[in-house]
């Protein structure tokens, strides 16, 4: 008889929706099963609706953690329709602000699974040295999260260069704390025996099921698109990728705390490099053709394929975030754990589901409005302020209103 | 008749519920007070505690259909009872308060199971299942950690001190009487046996108390709060409020068995609340530095290393050591 | 009536959150998250996320509510105890924001819990996505609504 | 055999007919192939390329059928072959690529869920994406949709 | 009429009288089993006023000093009347039990009177010899009750018979050393109990330990204790429900601990090494048992290896020959008779109702079988030692005994045991009553008075024995082993710690005033009480209000409560997997360490073991011929 243990959609286990059906012998998994569909809004067909200029600005809100990525892979593939070289300031810019996001997203990792395994030190540590990084990523682009900075054929704005000895400072520091802090989590006896052997994803599986980023690579597998297909600055900088051949949730962990080492490094040797010039190469006609974007997303490889037909708007944008592929792998590292192994060997490929479901937002078939980002803020501006007046009160400073 | 207004009295108001309750909020502020600092961060004001629980009272209480209802809304009120009765019984034998006797050791450690086991109960009759893998769960454990807990309670009742050319023994599952010995012969935990017996029975009620790394029967990442999770309202409020009079409790019975309850002299006081406290620290820098186990895993832990040593105290507590 | 002041006196010193995140884009859900940790701390205030609607006081959703979620975040808030409030945290959670006209949208927030409780309380939290500073005077608002 | 052009001639050797390869880079191959030879070519790939992964696959909605796109990436190199094959309308269908590789088994279903391809073969062909309370001819991403159209089932709301 | 005669006379006479009616008039049947039971009750009870032990001889056959004689005590009388107690319960809700389309096969009542008579006879016997034969005429009965089960219960009758007949070969073997030592000794009616209870036997010699562990390897049969166990289980699967009620409350439980405390506390006055042994077989029945229960699917099963569990408190409790450790383990043959002949009544009903004992295939029973789950959860938390009911007490009372008799290690086990006890009965609770209900169970509903009064009745006792445990402490099991009853008003002497010193303790120490454990059942209760009251009151201020929701929370979707299920019988699969532990309850549970299967594995006995009656009676013959010829030759 099949006993089926339900995990979500609205578990604390995630902060997203997705249902996980356990079937369970005791405690023991034996088969698990995926329902998706609570997010999915569907973003291709929007983008189809949008200018080339304007997709960039819709594809950050696919998903908020790697808001750039899906950015600046969109600007991957239509570059690689137009066979056009990005001029070197702004593969530095999205180079820095890739890497501040790989290393956000990577804390923010750390931190979650420390809460998944009930280890609120953890958490709390890894988000209390997430922050920092935030800063920087709001006084470099303006913003904490979404920096709308991506543009085919370069970056829309340039960094403000005034900020960088502030930012090196915040690294510096930094540097020193996820020091600390991969110390602390590699050496804790409790933790790696909690975590080793856990989850295991053998190389062979993480080929079938195409499994990409620190999932594949804590398996054995040297993918990271940074190396494979080098883009922005990383053939000019030194790093290197981090593999690990275990493949159970510590390896996980291990390849993401050593890849943050990596990231800080990297973001340094960019900020020192930057070149000088233009920022953008100007304005452009995207001619018919299609075109295959990669990019190496703080999850693993990030595929658009983006199809024009000589218009401003593309015909066809296909994203594949690295979470849509690394979820199915679950069938194969999950079954025969325990129910709270597998709650941790979800939580250890730092699903997205964002990512994974998108949003399909059709195009406006009654003609209204199209909204912008800055139509957002005011919006979102307009009714703080009006419910602050119903409420009857000043409005708060904390709201930054203009 | 006496006697009986004695009793209440003392399960009511002073060392019983009112008192523990009061002694539990603050250990239990304490607790995420210092837990907060650990993770730099403020904490919840001293009075969160009593206002979880206010709030809590006042709320709604829902009952699923398919749940024993009336089990459902007794059952937290009977692990409330519980523990306060464990908590007079406990109190009355530290602070040597005397009153003819309603139990002892025995009658302690099944009382004090009580809240677990209604807690389970209640998940498992509330027709959830996660409540019901809570329920194994919580089972489980308990079956884990009463094993060593028993054993390095035994320890401490077949001490044996030599005095002279006399052979004192505890021998006896009276809690006065264990406080009686150790102000005979000095108190238990000084000697390797009591020591380890201490240590281990310290973490046995780590986990009685539910904490990390033992929280697994409540694990809300893994299986949403677990035995927890039906309980809403008013009910929830009450094992909350069970939870604080055990926080105030355990310890006390540690300090009891092992360290030689309260002194009765003008220090007495103050250094008793100083063993408490210790032992509430102790609590937290475990919880805060560990990550949750597996019910494998501790199962293994308790019946493993911990029965070994647990083990040891007693042929150390058979050779007199 | 002093037992009632005290109680609500008590539910503005504890709220407890139970966070659903609908169908936005993550982005939200993590500065609710980032409200927890060491530079906010919303603990301050008594304020905990709980792995269940039982435990709850106040729902809070981020992001639209999608065709797929609809039912779900309906019965999350249904199984909550009152009272209860609702917080809507984000530009799509208070408006649809950019998926207003999208296929597979059901609706605001606010509608869809309108739906099943005319006379639910809401409080709207805007900005793409709010910073934890407005999240946490979004949530002062809310004590303060509550009275 | 990292490069386009030279996979593009092996191909073309492999499968003289129902084949037309366009190298569009040294790092990306498009190849259009006859939808019989699919499963062949997907094979014969997996097998050829070692550290060879099925990264994505892309559906297009056209006026004569619904154009599938698979797209294989390769470990360590920048390498991209898309193999094409048109799925004719009316009732489009394809061959599954699922029993070959499980990374198929997502993006399959997505494209029947979302284009109306029907996969030949999938071992799974449940929905993945699409709201449940939408209907199985609501097809989003086909060019003659209308959202207006759209009838919902959303049943009861929970009761109380 | 004698009244010592008539607890034994009535439902023997009764009995046999069912046995000549024919099969056709069961009502008539059932009448004469109701009136047997119930008038050996109230004989018994008459007894209850006789403090002083008394005896009665009738019937003396010369040489051989075969007399029939009867005699009567505080414990004995006791005894008796919950033998006629039980009897009476089980005979109502057989009644009840088997319906029209599935009746009793064989002759069921007369076998249930017989067998109360029997023990009845057993109890009061003062003869030894006398003994061996009620003994061996409730072994009888056994196997024919157990006959009346199924039709594919032979073998596990069989199992039973040779099991419990090596027992009462044991027995006989005993008695006719101690009868022998008695003449050499040149005692008058050397075959006699009170003899015997005046010039105890010591246990220095070979000889007396020869005679202490034949007593004790027929009391560990009769009564299932490891390694004599597993007649008990098997038996269980096929066997109907009201025969298992019946077996703890009236026959092997009784019978064996009963023999077992009057062997170690009067007859015979066992060295520390027998006393070790007794507790040991005790300590490792508890545990073996209780582990094994735990992973039992079939609820038949999971509580007759209860039923053997529990013997092991009994054992231990007898076996520290401590006054209070011997009072606990009657007590708890008392109250484990309680509440195990509720748990096997309750399983009955569900049984009955449902069609099944799979505890895979039950579940969500409560709002079903409302009177039955509440039964069984006071029986269920009983026997896992929940204070303030009955087993606490007299598992705390155990406790005592073992620091009195200063072994750590047993009285660990016997705390560690009540645990395991626990765990296995919230798993039968789980799996019966709570979690989801098969669709295939909707309509099972509980019907009939006959069914439902003996479960009132006996969970009704359980919380009697529980909360008012000075009543039987005091007015029952102290004077069976010597104690006067207090006086009125002046409290428990056993559960305050007045007992001198716990008395019979090991001489080691002077025990200090202070080192008195004490329960007070009635003042615990009374406090438990007045905290739910006091919860209650805090409800009502806090103006609780309860609604009810149709479904459970989880994670927002819709369940479906057949598949989305998490039932009792996964709770403990982590116990089996442990390593080491696992492969033990596997090996167990395949038979290997079952002394009978072991056994039976061996050629000769292989061919001796025909499973016919009269074979076995046969070499019973052969067996006493050759004894007696033995006997006179000396």
């Amino acid at each position: 008889m099949a006993h089926v243990i339900r995990i979500g959609p609205y578990h604390p286990l995630q902060e997203e929706p997705a249902s996980f059906l356990l079937t369970v012998e005791g405690e023991r998994v034996i088969d698990i099963d995926v329902q998706l569909g609570y997010i999915h809004k569907g973003l291709e067909r929007l983008a189809e609706q949008r200018t080339y200029d304007m997709v960039p600005l819709l594809l950050e809100r696919i998903c908020g953690i790697c808001s750039a990525t899906h950015s600046i892979n969109f600007c991957h593939a239509v570059e690689d329709i137009l066979g056009l070289a990005v001029p070197p300031r702004a593969r530095y810019i999205r180079t820095i602000v890739g890497e501040l996001e790989r290393i956000h997203s990577h804390l923010l990792w750390v931190g979650l699974a420390g809460h998944f395994i009930g280890y609120e030190t953890v958490f709390m540590w890894a988000w209390k040295y997430r922050e920092p990084v935030l800063d920087m990523y709001e006084q470099l682009t303006g913003h904490r999260q979404n920096s709308a900075l991506p543009q085919v054929g370069g970056v829309r704005r340039d960094l403000p260069e005034q900020a960088f000895p502030e930012v090196r400072r915040t690294l510096d520091a930094l540097d020193g704390q996820v020091e600390m802090l991969t110390g602390a989590v590699l050496d804790d006896p409790v933790l790696a025996a909690r975590l080793s052997g856990v989850g295991v994803l053998t190389a062979e599986q993480a080929l079938a099921y195409g499994v990409v980023g620190p999932t594949a690579r804590a398996s054995g597998l040297a993918t990271d698109v940074r190396a494979d297909e080098p883009y922005a600055a990383y053939p000019e900088l030194d790093w290197k990728v981090i593999t690990r051949s275990e493949g159970d949730v510590f390896a996980k962990a291990v390849v993401r705390l050593l890849e943050l080492k990596e990231s800080i490094g990297l973001v340094r040797q960019a900020m020192e490099k930057l070149p000088p010039g233009p920022i953008n190469a100007g304005p452009l006609h995207v001619p018919r053709g299609e075109g295959i974007g990669r990019y190496e997303a703080p999850r693993g490889e990030d595929v658009h394929y983006v199809r024009s037909n000589g218009t401003n708007m593309p015909e066809r944008v296909k994203v594949r975030a690295p979470s849509y592929v690394n979820i199915p792998s679950f069938r194969a590292s999950c079954i025969g754990q325990t129910i709270s192994d597998v709650t941790l060997t979800l939580a250890a490929c730092d699903p997205c589901y964002s990512c994974t479901e998108r949003m399909a937002v059709v195009r406006d078939a009654g003609g209204g409005s199209e909204i912008t980002f800055s139509d957002l803020v005011r919006l979102g501006r307009e009714k703080t302020l009006r419910i602050a007046r119903e409420l009857g009160r000043k409005p708060d400073l904390d709201l930054e209103i203009g | 008749m006496g006697h009986v207004i004695e009793h209440m009295f003392l399960f009511l108001v002073f060392p019983g519920l009112l008192f523990t309750a009061a002694v539990g909020f603050l250990l239990q502020w304490g607790d995420r007070r210092l837990a907060a600092m650990l993770q730099w961060r403020v904490g919840p004001p001293p009075a969160q505690p009593v206002w979880d629980v206010a709030k809590l009272l006042g709320k709604e209480v829902i009952v699923p259909e398919q749940a024993w209802r009336r089990g459902f809304l007794a059952l937290p009120f009977v692990a409330l009872s519980a523990a306060a009765l464990a908590a007079t019984l406990i109190w009355s034998a530290a602070l040597q308060i005397d009153v003819a006797p309603v139990g002892d050791l025995i009658v302690v450690l099944y009382v004090l199971a009580i809240p677990a086991l209604a807690v389970m109960l209640g998940a498992a009759c509330s027709g959830n299942p996660l409540g019901a893998v809570g329920a194994s769960r919580e089972m489980k454990l308990i079956l884990a950690y009463e094993l060593p807990f028993v054993i390095a309670i035994v320890v401490a009742v077949f001490q044996r001190r030599t005095l002279g050319e006399e052979v004192v023994s505890a021998s006896t599952l009276s809690l006065s009487g264990l406080v009686e010995f150790q102000k005979e012969v000095g108190a238990i935990i000084a000697r390797p046996s009591g020591l380890l017996a201490f240590i281990v029975a310290l973490l046995c009620c780590h986990a009685k108390l539910g904490l990390v790394p033992f929280d697994m029967a409540e694990a809300e990442c893994e299986i949403g709060e677990g035995a927890h999770i039906e309980f809403s309202g008013a009910l929830l409020g009450l094992l909350r409020l069970t939870r604080a009079l055990l926080t105030a409790a355990l310890p006390v019975l540690l300090v009891t068995v092992f360290w030689g309850g309260m002194e009765q002299s003008a220090g007495g006081g103050a250094v008793f609340l100083l063993k408490v406290l210790l032992i509430v620290v102790i609590h937290v820098l475990i919880r805060s530095t560990s990550p949750r186990v597996r019910i494998d895993q501790a199962m293994r832990f308790f019946w493993g290393p911990a029965t070994l040593l647990a083990l040891i105290a007693l042929l150390l507590a058979g050779s007199g050591a | 009536m002093a037992i009632s002041t005290l109680l609500l006196r008590a539910l503005k010193k504890s709220p407890w959150v139970f966070h659903v995140g609908t169908s936005g884009c993550n982005n939200c859900d993590i500065e609710i998250a980032d409200c927890m940790t060491p530079r906010f701390d919303v603990e301050r205030f008594g304020v905990r996320l709980v792995g269940s609607p039982r435990h709850a006081d106040v729902l809070l959703l981020s992001g639209p509510i999608s065709r797929g979620c609809r039912r779900a975040v309906q019965e999350a808030y249904l199984q909550m105890p009152a009272p209860k409030v609702v917080l809507l945290v984000g530009t799509c959670a208070c408006s649809m924001g950019i998926y207003r006209d999208a296929y597979s949208v059901a609706g605001p927030a606010d509608q869809v819990i309108l739906e099943v409780d005319r006379n639910a309380r809401l409080v709207y939290v805007p900005g793409c996505p709010p910073k934890p500073e407005t999240i946490i005077a979004g949530v002062v608002k809310l004590l303060e609504a509550l009275a | 055999m990292n490069d386009a052009t030279e996979i593009g001639k092996r191909l073309g050797r492999r499968f003289p007919e129902g084949i037309e390869c366009a190298p569009h880079s040294p790092r990306r191959l498009y190849a259009r192939v006859d939808p019989r030879l699919l499963l062949d070519v997907a094979r014969w790939l997996l097998e050829q390329i070692p550290g060879l992964r099925l990264a994505t696959s892309t559906g297009i909605d056209l006026r004569d059928g619904v154009d599938v796109l698979h797209h294989f990436a390769v470990n360590g190199s920048p390498l991209v072959i898309t193999i094409k094959a048109l799925a004719a309308k009316p009732g489009p269908r394809l061959p599954s690529l699922a029993a070959l590789t499980p990374a198929a088994d997502w993006i399959e279903r997505e494209i029947s869920e979302l284009l109306g391809v029907a996969f030949d073969g999938h071992p799974d062909p449940r929905r993945l994406l699409k709201a449940r309370t939408l209907g199985d001819q609501v097809l989003p991403l086909r060019r003659d949709f209308d959202p207006r159209t759209i009838k919902e089932t959303t049943g009861e709301p929970p009761a109380r | 009429m004698e009244p010592l005669l008539l607890p034994v006379l009535i439902p023997g006479v009764t009995g046999l009288l069912a046995l000549a009616l024919p099969g056709r008039l069961r009502r008539l049947q059932q009448a004469l089993g109701l009136l047997g039971t119930l008038g050996a009750l109230v004989a018994a009870a008459a007894l209850l006023d006789v403090r002083a032990a008394f005896f009665r001889e009738w019937l003396r056959l010369g040489p051989l000093n075969l007399d029939f004689a009867l005699r009567a005590d505080g414990f004995s009388s006791w005894a008796v009347a919950f033998v006629g107690l039980m009897g009476f319960l089980v005979v109502l809700y057989s009644v009840g039990w088997f319906r029209a389309a599935e009746r009793e096969r064989g002759p069921y009542y007369p076998c249930l009177l017989l067998a109360t008579a029997g023990a009845a006879g057993a109890v009061l016997a003062d003869n030894l010899l006398l003994l061996v034969l009620f003994w061996e005429l409730v072994s009888l009965t056994l196997f024919l009750l157990a006959a009346t089960g199924r039709a594919s219960g032979a073998p596990a009758a069989a199992k039973a018979f040779v099991i419990v007949g090596c027992g009462d070969m044991a027995l006989l073997l005993a008695v006719v050393l101690c009868g022998v030592l008695h003449a050499d000794a040149g005692l008058e009616r050397p075959l006699a109990a009170s003899t015997l209870a005046a010039h105890p036997i010591g246990t220095g010699d070979g000889l007396g330990m020869l005679v202490f562990l034949l007593f004790l390897a027929a009391a560990a049969a009769k009564a299932g204790a490891i390694p004599l166990h597993s007649w008990i289980p098997t038996l269980a699967r096929e066997t109907q429900p009201p025969v298992m009620a019946f077996l703890p409350g009236a026959l092997d439980k009784v019978l064996g601990i009963y023999l077992m405390a009057r062997v170690s506390l009067e007859w015979l006055s066992p060295s520390h090494a027998l006393r070790f042994v007794t507790m040991l077989i005790g300590s490792v029945t508890i545990l073996a048992a209780v582990f094994m229960a735990m992973q039992q699917h079939d609820l038949r099963r999971l509580l007759a290896f209860h039923a053997v569990s529990q013997v092991g408190y009994m054992l231990l409790g007898i076996g520290t020959g401590s006054l209070v450790g011997v009072m606990g383990g009657i007590f708890h043959m008392l109250n484990n008779a309680i509440y195990k002949a509720c748990l096997f009544l309750c399983a009955g009903v569900v049984e009955r109702e449902a069609g099944t004992m799979e505890l895979d295939r039950l579940g969500g029973l409560h709002r079903n079988l409302p009177v039955t789950f509440g039964c069984m959860l006071v029986a269920a938390l009983s026997i896992s030692g929940v204070p303030p009911l009955n087993g606490f007490v007299s598992k705390w009372m155990v406790y005592q005994g073992c620091v009195v008799a200063g072994q750590p290690m047993f009285l660990i086990v016997a705390l560690f045991g009540s645990v395991l006890t626990l765990a296995s009965f919230v798993k039968v609770l789980h799996s019966v009553f709570w979690g989801a209900r098969p669709r295939a169970l909707a309509a099972v509903n509980e019907r009939g008075l006959a069914l439902r009064v003996p479960l009132l009745v006996l969970a009704a006792l359980c919380v009697v024995f529980g909360v008012f445990a000075t009543v039987p402490l005091d007015q029952a099991i102290g004077p069976a082993v010597g104690l006067e009853p207090p006086a009125t008003g002046a409290g428990s002497v056993v559960l305050e710690g007045r007992l001198a010193a716990w008395a019979a303790a090991p001489a080691e120490r002077a025990a200090p005033a202070a080192s008195f454990a004490v329960f007070q059942p009635l003042s615990a209760t009374a406090l438990l009480a007045l905290g739910v009251l006091v919860g209650l009151l805090l409800a009502y201020f806090g103006r609780m209000k309860v609604r009810t929701v149709r479904s459970v929370f989880i994670g927002g979707e819709p369940i479906d409560p057949e598949v989305n299920r998490f039932p009792g019988t996964e709770f403990y699969r982590t116990v089996g997997e442990l390593p080491g532990l696992g492969r033990v309850l596997a090996q167990g549970e395949k038979g290997t360490f079952d002394l009978y299967q072991v056994l039976e594995r061996l050629p000769l006995l292989r061919r001796l073991h025909t499973g016919w009656l009269t074979d076995y009676l046969f070499w019973c013959f052969l067996g006493l011929t050759v004894l007696l010829g033995v006997f006179f030759w000396t």
